[in-house]
């Protein structure tokens, strides 16, 4: 299901694990963890974490920017999609040269994001990998999952 | 988790410097927390003006969230034959016009004086 | 085992948890869990997260300052008491005029960092309540616990 | 948890001013990761002056870790009679000072400029 776009970006959607993509990878354990409520309050409170990261790992002041606008893209689109009173989980872990981010919340829709939609376009703008899936959760429940990955320094634009 | 009900984290206020021209000076994040409220004030005051001057200088996060209210703006705006133009100073506002070609489609000047005293 | 300080704190230092400090009344969940290796280098993220908070609550410039201080106090003595790859686990709660905060790692020791040293003192002139304690953790093991309240506005003194 | 080896977020710049005068200019974080880097610093550069001018005014947090290098750098400065001299700027620096009564026992000054221009 991954495919490469028209910038580089290497993007998935699918309603299964992609087969292809960064996460797919054994996943070192990730270096920070945020749980939150899933609501639009504590955004700021994953950008300010997202911030931080890419500042001390040496990211230039236009990756710092995208990552955190990436973030904050993929919690939004968690946070839209997600069941009442749901947590939002993320998890970034910081590599040699880049940042992976991934997070989840549990979904009411089987369906993720369109690759069509504005929000896709943007993440895809903003970072060097991502792909969005929909996984069962516990008794009959979805979760809603994006993975990212962003570079300490790149080109990048829709 | 619980959903704590602290402060909004972001202030537009509202100037008219000459008639027809409203000055709306924004600060703080702009995000899907912020923009309705950010939407509301500028359905207002695009109602009743020339020129309408957003001053985004003082804005240090803009989600896409944010760039939807700047293009509705835009798109009323037009609609009302108001001239929308942005005052769009540092890598948090102006990043994310750029990423989104967006810097290609409004007006920004640098800074708040360049816009009011932009010819009409 | 609750004492009020000198400037006003209140204070437990406990083997058990405490019976009259704010960590017993029914806790409210947390609006944010952070999770990070017991690591110095993840210090900073737990400040950004306070910083965070504390500004969106509308907390004073010197409370802002005060809170920042006392997380990194309360996971600096979690971090040189931790067992190696231990994870630390921080929980912040806002509340009406305060932000509460708690924070646990896995310890080697079942004895309670001192009252006579310098970093209690420090906390204590930070925050408004602020109580430590070890809990028996699974298998044997021992889990160190920091609590504290700051309120949104305050005068505090050593 | 893995734990990541980013670029310390702590800076220390010596310069000498004038004979028998060293400056360090310390901005960044100074906490539990970063204290000891400071420590070692200081530790060389105090055998081989007469005043010691630490500037704190980019620090941007100032934990109990670097406090305790404050105190240790007095000591030893009090030992082999060299002036210690803190620049302390911005409420990052000064409220920490403040709480622990630090500012009380260590000579601190508002810029450089009066700090290196004190009368020894
Ligand atoms: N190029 C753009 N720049 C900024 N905002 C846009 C742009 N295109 C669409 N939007 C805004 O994004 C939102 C969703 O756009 P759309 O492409 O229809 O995505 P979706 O399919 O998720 O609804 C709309 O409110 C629209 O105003
Ligand atoms: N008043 C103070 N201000 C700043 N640092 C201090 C002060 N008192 C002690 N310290 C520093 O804190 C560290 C621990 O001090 P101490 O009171 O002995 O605590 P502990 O009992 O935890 O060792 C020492 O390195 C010391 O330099």
């Amino acid at each position: 299901m991954a495919e490469v776009d028209v910038d580089g970006t290497e993007v998935t959607v699918s309603e299964h694990e992609p087969s292809t993509t960064t996460s797919e990878k054994p996943a070192p354990a990730a270096d920070v963890e945020v749980r939150i409520a899933a609501a639009p309050a504590h955004l700021s409170v994953v950008r300010a974490v997202a911030a931080d990261l890419a500042m001390r790992a040496d990211f230039t002041l236009d990756a710092i920017s995208d990552l955190k606008m990436a973030v904050d893209e993929a919690c939004s689109e968690l946070i839209s999609r997600a069941v009442a009173d749901a947590d939002l989980v993320c998890r970034f872990t910081v590599e040699d040269e880049q940042i992976h981010f991934s997070a989840e919340a549990p979904t009411g829709s089987a369906v993720p994001p369109s690759r069509e939609s504005f929000g896709w376009r943007v993440l895809t703008a903003l970072t060097d990998a991502v792909s969005t899936w929909v996984v069962p959760g516990g008794d009959g429940s979805q979760v809603l999952r994006f993975d990212l990955v962003k570079k300490r320094a790149d080109v990048v634009g829709l | 988790m619980t959903e704590n009900s602290s402060a909004l984290p972001i202030d537009v206020l509202v100037d008219r410097p000459t008639p027809g021209v409203v000055v709306a000076t924004v600060s703080g994040e702009v995000d899907m927390l912020t923009a309705p409220s950010l939407r509301t004030v500028l359905a207002d005051e695009i109602a009743d003006c020339r020129v309408l001057v957003l001053d985004l200088a003082g804005v240090s996060f803009l989600g896409s969230a944010g760039l939807a209210v700047l293009v509705e703006t835009s798109h009323e705006a037009r609609r009302r034959q108001v001239e929308l133009r942005l005052v769009a100073a540092g890598r948090s506002v102006r990043r994310p016009l750029e990423i989104t070609g967006l810097d290609e489609v409004l007006t920004t000047f640098p800074t708040r004086d360049d816009a009011v005293g932009a010819p009409g």
